[in-house]
């Protein structure tokens, strides 16, 4: 056992200096200051810029902002739902692969342009290598740079800059982080045994005379910008679990940190872009703590196992239903909080076989989107928290409620709550129709409390566009691609819309300085208020389904029936 | 105009008379107008609602059931313009 | 329950209570009519402005008609529905009535003061003067701006209006208390205003009117803590946007949840929903919001201020800059002459010979304090007074003085303008001027010089005296955050002395109305919220540009249209307490919300469980609470008693300390966000036992 | 700026992007890739002895026979067919072209033990599952472990448990009479082991073992 969370602590310790450095070298970045890859990306952007018609110096305001992202967004999803229909007559199609029907066409369109990146379907079996590489493994790369972009607009309208410009914003985060890091941790995947060939799979008999087809492709540089950018899609059906994806624990521990460290690093980022590095270490250690402690929850669920296999085995031995031999039941657990919580949504085990501690933490990540959360908009909604607990704390000094030195009035207010709102909407409404329709709609797998869970989950992630899933449920349905659609689509572009305004009025306040009576946001008390404040809001919305799914299968393990 | 006519054509003269009071009521005295719709709109939806709960429930209660669902539905609306127009409140 | 206006409100020094004098409020039959009010207010059209109380109120109707027919919405388990589902609707109906009645008790006491101030304005007749020198009596509400009208000892002064001549004295205490009649007369800036509604008690006046009838002061007094002008504030409205917030989430929340737990057969009957539905939403707060804004205006009405919104009123919270006039604010009332110091080989009575000269027209209680000292040394005034002129002190010049009849100018003043007058007369300077005007300064008076044509014969000394405790005042200010800037027109050195001594944080000295207007731009451009006082005519331009503009009663019309607060005390250092009031209202509404929000877990953790008990988790029910509908109704109950028993805490505040912003958080987190996760748990947990022990359910 | 411009731009930006990071990235790594790591690449694939391709080392195999060592339980049986069914012409058969992947998902709740949900006898249920598998351990005398009970996330898991490895090696080596000090010093030499002996678990790799125990009797075969 100590052993398991030794290897956990290590892998979150790394993370530490990791993210720090990353987040420096992000502001560097997008504060136009001189970084080392300037040589040789200059002349590369300046030609997008030129081939774009993209003039970097125009910043934009936030609805220009807004309308640019969800321009962009739509014809990046025409360009992939095209190919995904065209997939018979494009190239590399080695196993001649037939379209996806047309809602799991469009479902899996708007699951990779919101970089969710939920799958209701298996790689191998649905998608070419063409499809795989030149839409899915696109979008990897503009989904995640359209959320980093809009994290960056964010910050900058935060912290009183100009929100900047969207194209520029997205080029740069392609440049000069995902595409350059992609290269070297791709590089290092194939080193370590992830495949990278456009070979058709090969068909081997075995020793025992059987035939055994290895399904492979092009997966290490589609496998390193999956963990990356938050997307979370998997080549194979059954994501980063399979050992072509994940082969061993090197590859593992690479691949959890790559998963998130963009988001931590983010809030050292905005610590840098607000001259304010104490708030940074304050905020990064707040949000560390609940990603500890989910761990923790999880963590001991998985390694205490299931009470009743243990009766059989007449000992202790921790589940290890869906999960792999190399990566045991810690690596599994730091790697099912992980990508909850950042959004990623890839697995290394399966979440439906967790524990219900494990179940618990990783639908409660989702519904907090906050622990380090989504590529760019996971520390977004850490500030629209903040803003929030400004405006009840602010009061209680005696003040209009400020953030930064700017007034957070009505509509901060309002553009704060349509964030919050979104999530009750997508997740609560459709599970509750689903659930009222069992039989016909919700194709749950595992019956009883975690039969909820499992619905619950399905919207959740979509919603938080996380990607993951209670892999069990049968949602390559209609009614599930469609529904889930629409949560997909209100889970992405609302909060999107709703932070750009919000920071657009922001950036436009006139700031306040500072004197005694200013609630000051960078202590440790106004840092714990706002942790308290995140969990009640959390909490109280999620606390009924909470209490009918995991916690209620948890309690029947304690009492046996 | 032409449409009007057609309705004229098609439907008893009481029908469009009887929109027309109703647009006159509406003008008068929204409310109970408003909930009147509402009670026919309830006439859609509480069969939806007994045909979903299958042997649990009789009729009355669908009915009731299908109210109390419009009735939610229209506080939820009436939240939001709140939020959204809170200077009214 | 006391009355918690006739608390005595405590300070830090405890002197302001006496500064606070509320008027004669007849409070007899308040709450008999807040009851009345609160019933009448049931009416949806009023419950439909306040969305989190409507939604109980409709509740209240649901579980109503489930206490006649348990079955309306399918069947339902259990016994002694009816019984049941009725507890729940009366709960709720009163959960109701209880929010109406905190708002109707909060309007009540403003009714109640402005009947108290309306009963001082009755349809008096007024003598209008007319364009032809008759006089009409005509009746006040007729009165228009501009007439010109004449009042006699005895009479109520029908309306607001400037004292064009006459000098009279009036009693004021109808609006401000104070019983010590006050002095009016024309021209001067700070005596020449009277108000409507008060009483001249000698001689007479002639007065033009200011107001037009219903848009005088007392009327929109009454206006404003009647509440009919009180629009949201800014603030407000934002808590209001959460309210919702918060309101639609727990509805989407209760409305989802039959179905999803009906996957797991854990049925849910419709009146728990409903009682579930109002145990989250924010009843706490949703309640006691108009209340705490009403309370809050009142509050500063009971200080004798009227203020023109409550914007200005929450914007007092916010100020980070006070500029406060020196004189009257900072040192007592006026300067007085102390000592004559000769320069020039001048004798000291010489001195004093030219300064009576020079200050025999000065109405000002300073040239009186001059003549007085000048007349102690033995000094007459040795000239016609009819044939000399009066040179009246502007604020351009400085100066003021008196042109001889046999052609002589003396003259008075800044020693930088006499120095300037001495040489444009072609006189010398002396010597040891400035070695006398840096005396006087360094012991912080205020230094004068007086000439006679090109010849400076010695400085005045006036002494200014800074008000005791004010240094305290500024302290705390500096705690919460304030800035004090002072304005004086005193030099640097005088300036910096009295600065010191007060303990303010910066001075302008030498200030003219343009610097005052300067001052508050440059602070506003650096994003910070500034209040400032003033009485006099060159004032309004200042106190239309501060964020708070607080114009003394005593001041000029101009003034008191400029400003959007008015003190009646004519109190410069009321600013103080107003700042204070203003951050209380916000304090109070937070502290509200978070207690509201904390509630919530002890209310989930009291029902949910119970509710579900089927799907196994009563281990969650960490109070024991004795059965399902028990556990419901003390939820209930419990949100229903604590908005009368927060009515007070409402209508006086959340006390304020001059603490910086960390402490102060720490202490209201404490109590209200710390208290309200534990009261409740404490609370439903004891009404749980009653309800058990009587065997309610 | 209006509205078609910025239409024009939005897909000027697209295709730019697209054939940045969808086209030229993929190439440029799939060519380093095959000239730097072509083995790795092209999915570590192993050959046996007489020089046929025999799976892939990083992907597990099912195995039933005595003289194996047994991997995990697998619901795809490692994405291998019997021979005898092995038709991937056929186009129902779409799995025995492209290879598959995927786990049982069953919840650790999912059994009639626990839900007493009055379900189908053929219904997926997890204690039943594990029952039956326990039986088989027991039978060919392999203390079970959670490795050999619980189906793994990839179905393709190449690993076991060091600890159900040596519980395996008196049966191996007895079907093969081996003596069993011969296989016991195969298994840590097939073991792999914690990255920088911290990360993740040790596995065996039953693959490598397995063709290590046939080229060892070949080997020997030979030499008789």
């Amino acid at each position: 056992m100590w052993q398991g969370f030794f290897q956990i602590t290590l892998t979150i310790l790394i993370l530490v200096p990791l993210v720090h450095f990353l987040g420096r070298y992000m502001a560097r970045v997008f504060l136009g200051d001189k970084t080392f890859l300037d040589p040789i990306m200059v002349p590369l952007e300046r030609t997008i810029y030129l081939l774009g018609d993209v003039r970097y110096k125009d910043d934009m305001t936030g609805w220009q902002y807004a309308r640019s992202v969800l321009l962009s967004n739509l014809v990046m999803g025409i360009l992939v739902y095209l190919i995904f229909v065209l997939q018979l007559i494009l190239p590399l199609n080695p196993t001649s692969l037939n379209p996806p029907s047309w809602d799991l066409a469009l479902h899996t369109a708007i699951s990779f342009v919101t970089n969710t990146n939920q799958q209701h379907y298996s790689g191998e079996t649905t998608f070419s290598y063409f499809t795989q590489i030149a839409a899915l493994g696109f979008l990897m790369f503009t989904s995640s740079a359209t959320g980093l972009a809009v994290g960056i607009a964010f910050i900058r309208g935060l912290t009183g800059k100009l929100l900047g410009n969207f194209y520029v914003d997205l080029t740069l985060s392609i440049t000069r982080i995902l595409l350059p890091l992609s290269i070297v941790g791709g590089l290092i995947l194939i080193f370590l045994g992830v495949p990278e060939t456009l070979a058709s799979p090969e068909t081997v008999t075995t020793l025992e005379g059987a035939k055994q087809v290895i399904a492979r492709g092009p997966v290490a540089h589609f496998e390193f910008i999956k963990q990356l950018g938050e997307n979370g899609g998997g080549f194979f059906g059954i994501n980063s679990a399979h050992p072509f994806e994940n082969p061993n624990s090197a590859s593992n521990l690479i691949e959890t940190l790559a998963m998130v460290c963009i988001p931590a690093a983010l809030i050292f980022t905005y610590a840098i872009f607000a001259n304010n590095l104490k708030q940074g270490w304050l905020l990064f250690g707040m949000v560390f703590i609940f990603y500890v402690v989910l761990i923790a929850i999880a963590a001991v669920g998985e390694f205490q196992g299931n009470p009743l296999v243990n009766n059989i085995l007449g000992e202790q031995q921790p589940n290890l239903e869906g999960k792999e031999v190399r990566f045991g039941w810690a690596q599994t657990a730091l790697w099912a909080i992980t990508t909850t919580g950042t959004m990623c949504g890839a697995v290394n085990g399966m979440h439906d076989s967790l524990m219900p501690p494990g179940g618990f933490s990783t639908l409660f990540n989702m519904f907090l989107q906050m622990v380090w959360g989504g590529q760019g908009t996971g520390t977004a909604y850490l500030f629209v928290y903040l803003i929030l607990s400004v405006f009840v704390t602010g009061l209680m000094v005696g003040r209009t409620p400020e953030f930064l030195g700017r007034k957070v009035e009505k509509r901060e207010i309002v553009l704060a709550s349509v964030i919050l709102l979104v999530h009750p909407i997508a997740v609560l409404i459709p599970s509750a129709i689903t659930l009222a329709f069992p039989e016909t709609l919700a194709g749950i797998s595992n019956p009883g409390f975690h039969g909820i869970s499992q619905v619950v989950y399905e919207y959740t992630s979509a919603a938080a566009n996380n990607g993951s899933g209670f892999e069990g449920l049968g949602d390559g349905t209609m009614w599930w691609n469609l529904s889930a659609c629409i949560s997909l689509l209100a889970g992405r572009y609302l909060p999107i819309i709703a932070l750009l305004l919000l920071a657009d009025s922001m950036a436009h306040k006139q700031p306040v300085p500072e004197t005694t009576g200013t609630l000051r946001t960078d202590t440790v008390l106004f840092t714990g208020v706002t942790a308290g404040i995140i969990l009640i809001l959390g909490a109280l919305t999620f606390f009924p389904v909470l209490a009918l799914g995991p916690i209620a299968e948890a309690f029947q393990f304690a009492t046996g029936h | 105009m032409k449409r009007i006519d057609l309705f004229d054509e098609f439907l008893p003269r009481d029908f469009k008379e009887g929109v027309e009071l109703l647009k006159a009521q509406w003008r008068r005295r929204p409310l109970p107008i408003q909930l009147f719709l509402l009670m026919c709109l309830n006439l859609i939806i509480a069969p939806a609602v007994y045909a979903a709960a299958g042997t649990e429930i009789d009729r009355r209660s669908a009915w009731a059931l299908g109210m109390l669902g419009l009735l939610t539905l229209g506080l939820s609306i009436y939240v939001f313009v709140v939020i959204f127009q809170p200077e009214h409140f | 329950m006391t009355n918690p206006t006739s608390k005595p409100r405590r300070t830090p020094q405890g002197r302001r209570d006496s500064r606070r004098h509320t008027p004669k409020v007849d409070t007899k039959g308040l709450y008999q009519r807040a009851v009345r009010e609160s019933f009448v207010k049931l009416d949806p059209r009023v419950q439909v402005k306040n969305p989190v109380m409507f939604i109980v109120w409709v509740g209240t109707i649901i579980t109503a008609l489930l206490a006649i027919d348990p079955y309306l919405f399918g069947a339902v388990p259990g016994e002694n529905l009816r019984l049941f589902n009725a507890l729940i609707a009366v709960i709720l109906f009163f959960t109701v009535v209880f929010a109406n009645f905190a708002e109707a008790v909060a309007q009540g006491r403003g009714k109640a003061q402005a009947d108290a101030l309306r009963s001082t304005k009755s349809d008096t007749i007024a003598k209008k003067l007319l364009p032809d020198g008759s006089i009409q009596e005509v009746s006040s509400t007729t009165l228009r701006r501009g007439d010109q009208i004449k009042v006699v000892a005895g009479d109520v002064i029908p309306a607001d209006g400037e004292v064009i001549a006459g000098v009279a004295s009036v009693d004021e205490s109808a609006i401000t208390g104070e019983s010590a009649p006050v002095l009016k007369e024309p021209g001067s800036d700070i005596a020449s205003s009277v108000t409507g509604g008060t009483k001249i008690i000698s001689d007479e006046l002639t007065i033009r009117v200011t107001a037009d009838p219903g848009k005088g002061f007392i009327d929109r007094m009454i206006a404003l803590v009647e509440g009919a002008e009180r629009s949201k504030t800014p603030n407000e409205i934002a808590l209001t946007v959460l309210l919702a917030v918060l309101t639609q989430v727990f509805l989407i929340v209760v409305a989802t949840l039959p179905t999803i737990a009906s996957y797991v057969n854990s049925s849910v009957s419709v009146a728990i929903l409903i009682a579930l539905l109002v145990a989250l939403i924010p009843t706490t707060i949703g309640g006691l919001l108009s209340a705490i804004g009403i309370a809050g205006m009142d509050r500063v009405a009971q200080f004798n201020v009227v203020a023109t919104s409550g914007r200005a009123v929450e914007a007092c919270g916010d100020i980070s800059t006070l500029v406060l006039d020196k004189t009257g604010t900072i040192t007592l009332g006026n300067r007085l002459a102390e000592e004559f110091i000769p320069v020039n080989n001048h004798s000291i009575e010489e001195v004093a010979q030219v300064a009576l000269a020079a200050s025999v027209f000065d109405e000002t209680p300073e040239g009186k304090s001059i003549v007085r000292l000048a007349e102690k040394l033995g000094a007459t005034v040795d000239f016609d007074r009819s044939k000399a002129e009066g040179i009246e002190f502007s604020a351009k010049t400085r100066m003021s003085g008196t042109n001889l009849p046999d052609g002589g100018e003396v003259r008075k003043g800044a020693v930088d303008s006499v120095k300037g007058f001495v040489r444009s007369r072609g006189g010398q300077l002396a010597p040891d001027l400035d070695q006398a005007y840096e005396r006087v300064s360094r012991l912080g008076g205020t230094p004068l010089a007086v000439c006679q044509d090109n010849d400076i014969y010695g400085i005045i000394y006036l002494k200014d005296i800074i008000k005791p405790g004010i240094r305290d005042r500024f302290d705390q200010l500096r705690r919460m955050g304030v800035r004090t800037v002072m304005l004086t027109g005193d030099n640097r050195i005088t300036a910096s002395v009295i600065a010191q001594e007060a303990g303010v944080d910066d001075f302008i000295a030498e200030a003219t109305p343009e610097d005052k207007i300067a001052v508050i731009q440059r602070e506003q451009a650096e994003g910070k919220l500034v209040a400032m006082t003033g009485d006099g005519t060159n004032d309004a331009p200042a106190l239309a540009q501060a964020n708070v503009g607080v114009a003394m009663n005593s001041g000029t019309q101009a003034a008191k249209e400029a400003a959007n607060m008015v003190d009646l005390d004519s109190d410069p250092t009321k600013l103080i307490d107003l700042v204070t009031i203003g951050k209380q209202l916000l304090i109070t509404r937070g502290a509200l919300t978070t207690f509201s929000v904390a509630n919530d877990i002890a209310k989930y953790f009291a029902i949910i469980p119970v509710i579900f008990a089927s799907a196994g988790i009563q281990s969650l029910n960490i109070m024991g609470l004795a059965s399902t509908k028990s556990a419901v109704l003390s939820a209930l109950i419990y949100n229903a008693l604590i908005i009368p028993a927060l009515i007070p805490l409402a209508l006086t505040g959340v006390k304020f300390r001059p603490l910086t912003a960390n402490q102060l958080l720490q202490r209201n987190i404490l109590i209200y966000g710390l208290g309200g996760v534990i009261a409740p748990f404490i609370a439903i947990k004891v009404i749980d036992v009653l309800i058990a022990s009587v065997g309610l359910a | 700026m209006s509205i078609f411009r910025e239409i024009v731009k939005a897909i000027r930006v697209t295709l730019i992007f697209w054939l940045l990071t969808g086209i030229i990235y993929p190439l440029l790594m799939v060519l380093t890739g095959q000239i730097v790591f072509p083995y790795q690449a092209n999915g570590s694939l192993i050959k046996n002895a007489q020089g046929q391709t025999i799976g892939s080392a990083l992907i597990g195999q099912p195995f039933s026979s005595d003289r194996y060592f047994w991997s995990r339980p697998s619901t795809t049986n490692y994405s291998s067919f019997p021979a005898a069914e092995f038709d991937p012409k056929n186009p129902d058969n779409i799995t025995q072209r492209t290879g598959t992947s995927g786990a049982s998902n069953l919840a650790p709740s999912n059994t009639q033990t626990l839900l007493k949900d009055n379900r189908k006898p053929d219904d997926p249920d997890l204690l039943k599952r594990i029952q039956i598998d326990v039986e088989r351990l027991k039978q060919a005398n392999i203390q079970p472990t959670a490795d050999m009970v619980y189906t793994s996330g990839s179905s393709l898991d190449p690993h076991i448990s060091v600890q159900s490895a040596r519980s395996q090696i008196a049966r191996v080596a007895q079907a093969r009479s081996l003596s069993t000090n011969q296989v016991e010093i195969l298994v840590p030499k097939y073991t792999d082991d914690r990255f920088l002996g911290i990360f993740g678990e040790p596995g065996v790799n039953v693959l490598k073992l397995n063709l290590a125990l046939d080229t060892l009797q070949s080997g020997s075969g030979a030499n008789d």
